[in-house]
């Protein structure tokens, strides 16, 4: 089983040289600690700010420069910076390549709940419902189960919905799958240690199984 | 040039009255509109609706008027970031209207363009569908969203003209050059109050035009919600 | 009689304090010249300046820098520069609050055409059809007869319409005119030397005149 | 940091094929991007569909284009500032669509921001409204209009660094910026070209995630059409 860091770690593979990327909450944000040096990419953050740089040193701490996680950032030379408007109108003409976020739930047509859970309080969908909406190439990174033990990759999402049809890719802590246009969830990879078997009983949706299944490299 | 200033928060907010729609800029604490909202809070001007992507925190931005009940209804992307906010939503005490964050800045955005509704793919499949009507453009699926105008726009910017000309800095941009074309009447509060003529032409974020007033702040605590740093 | 420098002088009378103004070609631009200095207005082109200064010197000659007529321009202090459709933008949501422009024909119901002549060579109707669907408050500047003498002021336009409904004012070489909400022309003065009775046979549609007629001052 | 650069305007449309369907930024012939247009004038292409606010003039701008007969169709607000562009016209040669400038310049901006509808009021009751769904908003009847895209963006810009960001200058900015996110290749010409870095990301006009391509024009004569003067 892959923990916080190993899932990130297995997205960093997916991203490829010239992608422009937006990382959402959570585990996406790590991933741009492992994407390698010679891959040159750059991250949007949606409230504003195309290339974002690492963490801001002590003395470089600015408020008027957070990310989408409203944490402190820095910016890579290069960079630009503008209005929401206008950050929502790359998202949704498709210029940015790729969008990493989480999920609660993912059903094997590639709808995704990721933003309430009824009976808690609401927090907001914040600009996930765009991006979601509006991306070509989405991963998730999620939790195959519940603490529970539950499937989170379901025939049907039973979580208030996202968006539908629209996750390409899914990392969890167990396998890497693919969503078939078809529908159903196509096994790719499985987490170190983690059987094939184990993954079938820890996923609802129809499940694709093909030849043998490697083992993530990481 | 005409000139858009006013003494001060206080005056800048002296006709607002209470019902009043307001839009106000900022994400997160980041470009918070900060010496209007206290002069908001000293006014005590209530039954607002506050339009902004968050609702701050218990004791910053917003939640300040959270506090001390002023806000009727919030419309935003992402809030409850504080404990008064969900005890008074849970309560009933305050309505809550939440949209997806692109889509609400371009409803800003189309209330200062006079645009009055156009089709965006976000939300579709989902409750924030319900009862809007949706078209199929080159086989994709999109709802028909309408534009939001404010009776006041309350935005915050780095530098600013007597002109009401705005220039942000960094990711404090955020939602303030679309809600500030949205206002029937914009205010601008600004870190640097300088003459017409001290800012360059190319460089400005929002044009005079859509300012109606400008003073500059008095204070700007720029609060930081997630102080993150690398070692 | 009314020459331009005429119509232009007395449409400048209408230009009060605080306002943001779009100038058409030829009349309207001249408009310029008349407001008086203590009246502080700001001259929006919408190509994509607002603060148009007066044409430059020779030695101040930029490229760069030119009116919605192609005419080469300077900025006023407190200038700024914006996209197109930044520009219509701010026409549309009415933050222009006067438009003037000129007029090959205006109906008595306030319809005006002046982008295109059937059989004559067609240029496009550039930002006309914008200015005069978003503009609260429009003055035309025209000639009240063609030089045959027919009627420019018409009960139903001839040419194709630019826009419904959206005159608010006309100055002719005639006369001044409002368009009434519920139709017809109102006339309000009569050129130096103009008589009510010229005006009255030189308009076609619903012509309105009650009480004395002054002389435009000017 | 991706880099954009490309060695020049012959690379830079190397791929345009016959029938494409370009944007060209300007205003009259201001903000042209006029090395790229010799450049296709050495190519030879043909049949092109050219979206730009106008047609240029006889012997500068798009107008050379039409000299060698390269396009089908323009689509614009503000043609005929030349000879040979009537003759064509006339002749049937040539397919012109004209549109009003505000609904170009939104229709453009739309097709970058993903919104492939809009209502605006331009052209209401016109020729330009046949054909067209109106609707009501508020009492006043608006126009559905959809959203533009090319193959091919071809702007011209200020200054521009390797990633692809852009500074216009002047009202030389005009189309360019809607344009340069409207395209399914852009391809942008600048006067000064450099290093990532070297311009502040507060001033950007247009984000390069918008721009595929990017090169340092030549020569820019910058042709004045009115030239005012006053003495």
């Amino acid at each position: 089983m892959l923990d916080k860091t190993g899932i990130a770690k297995r997205i960093a593979q997916e991203v490829k040289n010239g992608m422009y990327i937006n990382l959402g909450i959570g585990i996406p944000t790590l991933v741009a600690n492992y994407i390698p040096q010679n891959v040159h990419v750059v991250l949007q953050s949606e409230n504003g700010l195309l290339g974002i740089g690492p963490f801001p040193k002590e003395q470089e701490i600015d408020a008027d420069l957070i990310n989408a996680g409203k944490q402190t950032v820095t910016m890579m030379p290069g960079s630009a910076l503008f209005s929401s408007s206008d950050s929502f109108g790359m998202i949704r003409s498709g210029k940015v390549n790729l969008t990493i976020l989480g999920a609660m739930e993912v059903s094997e047509r590639g709808d995704i709940a990721n933003w309430k859970v009824p009976g808690k309080m609401v927090k907001g969908m914040g600009g996930a419902m765009d991006l979601v909406a509006s991306a070509k190439n989405i991963i998730v990174a999620m939790q195959h189960c519940s603490k529970e033990g539950a499937s989170k990759l379901l025939k049907n999402c039973s979580l208030p919905i996202t968006g539908l049809k629209c996750v390409k890719k899914i990392v969890s802590d167990m396998a890497v799958l693919d969503v078939l246009p078809e529908g159903g969830f196509r096994l790719l990879e499985r987490a170190p240690g983690v059987s094939v078997e184990q993954i079938k009983n820890a996923t609802e949706g129809h499940l694709l199984v093909t030849g043998e299944i490697p083992e993530m490299k990481i | 040039m005409i000139d858009k200033r006013v003494s001060g928060a206080e005056e800048a907010v002296n006709d607002i009255p209470d019902h009043a729609i307001l839009m106000l800029g900022g994400f997160g604490l980041c470009g918070i509109p900060e010496n209007t909202i206290q002069a908001l809070l000293k006014k005590g001007v209530k039954g607002l609706t506050c339009i902004s992507n968050n609702a701050g925190v218990d004791d910053f931005g917003i939640g300040l008027l959270l506090q001390t009940r002023q806000v009727k209804k919030m419309i935003a992307s992402y809030v409850g970031e504080n404990a008064e906010f969900e005890r008074q939503l849970l309560s009933g005490e305050l309505e809550v209207e939440l949209i997806p964050q692109g889509t609400l800045a371009e409803r800003c955005r189309a209330g200062g363009a006079g645009i009055p509704a156009f089709f965006t793919p976000a939300g579709v499949g989902t409750e924030v569908a319900e009862g809007k009507e949706t078209r199929i453009f080159n086989g994709k699926t999109y709802l028909m969203e309408h534009w939001l105008r404010a009776d006041f726009s309350i935005v915050k910017a780095w530098k600013g003209d007597y002109a009401g000309n705005l220039i942000y800095r960094g990711t404090a941009r955020n939602f303030n050059p679309m809600m500030a074309t949205a206002g029937n009447i914009t205010i601008a509060e600004v870190e640097e109050l300088v003459p017409p003529g001290a800012l360059d032409p190319n460089q400005i974020h929002t044009p005079g035009i859509f300012v109606h007033r400008i003073f500059q702040g008095k204070h700007y605590e720029k609060r930081i919600e997630q102080r993150t740093i690398s070692k």
